[in-house]
């Protein structure tokens, strides 16, 4: 386990990178990397996330700070920004069901080939992807996902990485945190071992590489 | 009664005790002040919590409590924090009782087209297509019309949520429930005729004898 | 939510029945309904399972009493019992990699079609199943399974059905509560709602059908 | 020493400090004993824990807290408790820095069987697959020879555990580590000479010019 300034962080992202963000509309989005990464004026970046939050908030400032090349997301009603910068050809805009999003990070993290889900069955969805028969019903085959990094946001973590999160600021974390080839957390409180006891962990310390100090 | 409350009255009235019910973003999310607390119900938002609440008093929002909209929320006594993974689990995995979720266009095989208008508005399809494929009943909750055209026509335009037909659909005008034969006629909105119903409507509607007033609970 | 006595339970489940039984080496498997099958003399049952567990404890008490005709698990080692029935040809013993099992068992309570697991290739597990190439690796289709019954154990239990566990005794009952058609849950403690906290909650109530209730 | 002792001091020495590592039900198991807990190591067993320790002291064992064996164990602070599907996760997902199991066979290409005896002894893969796939090093700790036969052949007979050549093998004679090339023969027991090895392993073993004692921590 290795601690960071977010500055440091930011630093070991390089321009092109995939990452791997979570949260859903801002909550539980690692604010201070994001910023860092804005302040080191990154660009060409994949992100891979639930949404791209509004602007002002979360993703939302990547995308506004012309950051972001490539996004695959399940929704980006609520920024306008992304609609038109989509619209415009600035930003390549890849959109993946909800559910099928977070398996397809999920399966990319634990090792499996892909996964078979009715979802998108029918639907522009479908395009390009295999569709294969199980007990009679028909599925998409969807691939894994996996990122450069995984940028979280947790609510504690302890000194060996292990993380647990509050209410609806879970979402993707616990998911994308087996599947960013480093992974980086940015905790609110970070608390000595045996504080977070073991059943209340959510994500292993194994699977973090770096946590944010704070400021 | 505002047309959003009467749609949203309706829906309510769709929900059972015990029954676990997302509900989406926007008129759908009125469909839980309808709902009395004491009928048991579990709202779910998918972004992860079983059990959502009302809004929050003033200065106790948790920045870590809210709905699929972003806005505050709070959580009922037995809620239940899920991630994406439980989320969608749950949602496609058929653990779901009731999805509402809102339209641009239902067509006469049922089918909803809800996520986007090509080269206009592009929302994303979110949790969408997975509720629509995976919930145990589908309720559409929108305006039956737009920009005076009827959002329920013959064949959607637009490209499609899913290739499941929806359970249910309920408007300012009527309730609507697509079946093999295509759609029936449950019911007409208070003070509304089968004649206007019709006249609103592009797609071909199945009028049973009796098409009764809305129950609004 | 519907508390029963594991009598009643027992009888809700018919002979022939297939069970996703929690646990591992019968640590985190509902003893007293185990015993309440067996004081009804049931029989012909599908058990799903990690493990036989061994003589007298667990599932190996209904391996003892022959209630038991298939059994879907990883490992019977440590049930010579087990070992000699299938030999014998009184037991049917499908034995599938933990990893595929708990995989398979996930997939058909989140409404997956199958998973692919590279897990199994070249093996007798192969046999007779799709092999399917992605991004240049090839893995093996494996389907879902569901059970008429989930039987679990948990730690704790809250009136609404909500339930967390404690150390090794997770296992497969956090996998199995979704996949069971109906889910029983046999928890140490029942407490009030609100004493488990939301973020400790493991399995929503929600999931839960019946639980049993303390003698 | 005695051969089991022996055999896991060597593996300990495999055991680099921060590392996530499996370690199987019997001889593995004891591998433990030799790693000091200043080196900062995590034990996952499959059942559930990472973070395995040590023993409890008598009175102290709690029946929610075995290794993989269903022996009591204690867990470290910082420990975390994961269920079936993370632990497997973990394995499959190359989230596993090693894993150390027992063999009953391994031959020239580095094939482990470790599973089934057909008609006699079926234990089960328990988690023997995933791990044998998934870990980032797989490591074989077992008795060069059983029932006075060499357990090190030119080609397993016995079922396959996986595809995935394994990545040393140290028994009570030997250190070996398959390659492209075959099986090379890195260290000898203390005492035991090339020759000794040879004439105790059925498979064609490399022998570079340097084969040293291994090394025991």
């Amino acid at each position: 386990m290795k601690g960071l300034k977010a500055e440091a962080a930011a630093e070991l992202i390089p321009d092109g990178a995939s990452l791997l963000i979570g949260g859903f509309m801002a909550v539980g989005t690692p604010e201070r990397l994001i910023d860092a990464l804005i302040a080191r004026r990154a660009e060409g970046l994949t992100v891979i996330a639930n949404d791209t939050a509004m602007p002002g908030k979360g993703i939302g400032k990547l995308i506004s700070a012309g950051a972001v090349r490539r996004a695959v997301v399940s929704h980006i009603g609520l920024n306008p920004e992304t609609q038109a910068k989509m619209l415009a050809g600035e930003l390549a805009v890849e959109l993946v069901p909800q559910g099928t999003l977070v398996e397809r990070i999920r399966a990319g993290g634990v090792g499996l080939g892909g996964v078979l889900t009715p979802t998108g069955l029918g639907t522009e969805v479908e395009d390009g992807k295999p569709v294969i028969e199980v007990e009679g019903r028909r599925y998409l085959l969807e691939t894994p996902i996996r990122a450069d990094f995984a940028l979280l946001a947790a609510w504690q973590a302890d000194y060996v990485g292990n993380l647990c999160y509050s209410l609806t600021a879970h979402n993707f974390n616990p998911v994308m945190a087996l599947s960013g080839k480093t992974v980086i957390a940015e905790p609110e409180a970070i608390v000595p071992v045996g504080v977070i006891p073991p059943d209340a962990v959510k994500t292993p310390g194994v699977l973090v590489d770096h946590l944010i100090l704070r400021e | 009664m505002e047309a959003k409350e009467l749609i949203a009255r309706r829906v309510a009235q769709e929900i059972a005790p015990g029954m676990l019910v997302n509900l989406g973003i926007g008129l759908p999310s009125l469909v839980a002040n309808f709902v009395p607390a004491e009928r048991g119900v579990f709202f779910q938002a998918e972004n992860g919590v079983i059990g959502l609440g009302a809004r929050p008093p003033e200065g106790m929002q948790d920045p870590h409590l809210t709905d699929a909209g972003g806005g505050f929320v709070t959580a009922v006594p037995g809620a239940a924090s899920i991630d994406s993974a439980m989320s969608f689990g749950l949602i496609r995995g058929g653990h779901l009782d009731m999805t509402v979720l809102g339209g641009l266009e239902v067509d006469e095989a049922g089918m909803l087209a809800n996520w986007k208008v090509p080269g206009k508005m592009v929302p994303g399809m979110g949790g969408a297509m997975d509720l629509v494929t995976g919930a145990a009943r589908v309720v559409v909750a929108m305006q039956h019309s737009a920009r005076g055209g009827s959002k329920i026509v013959p064949k959607c335009s637009l490209p499609l949520t899913s290739l499941r037909r929806v359970s249910l659909v309920v408007t300012d005008l009527a309730v609507i429930e697509p079946s093999d034969a295509g759609l029936v006629l449950r019911e007409r909105a208070p003070g509304v005729s089968v004649a206007a119903i019709r006249a609103a409507t592009a797609a071909r509607l199945i009028v049973p004898e009796e098409v009764p007033e809305m129950r609004l609970g």
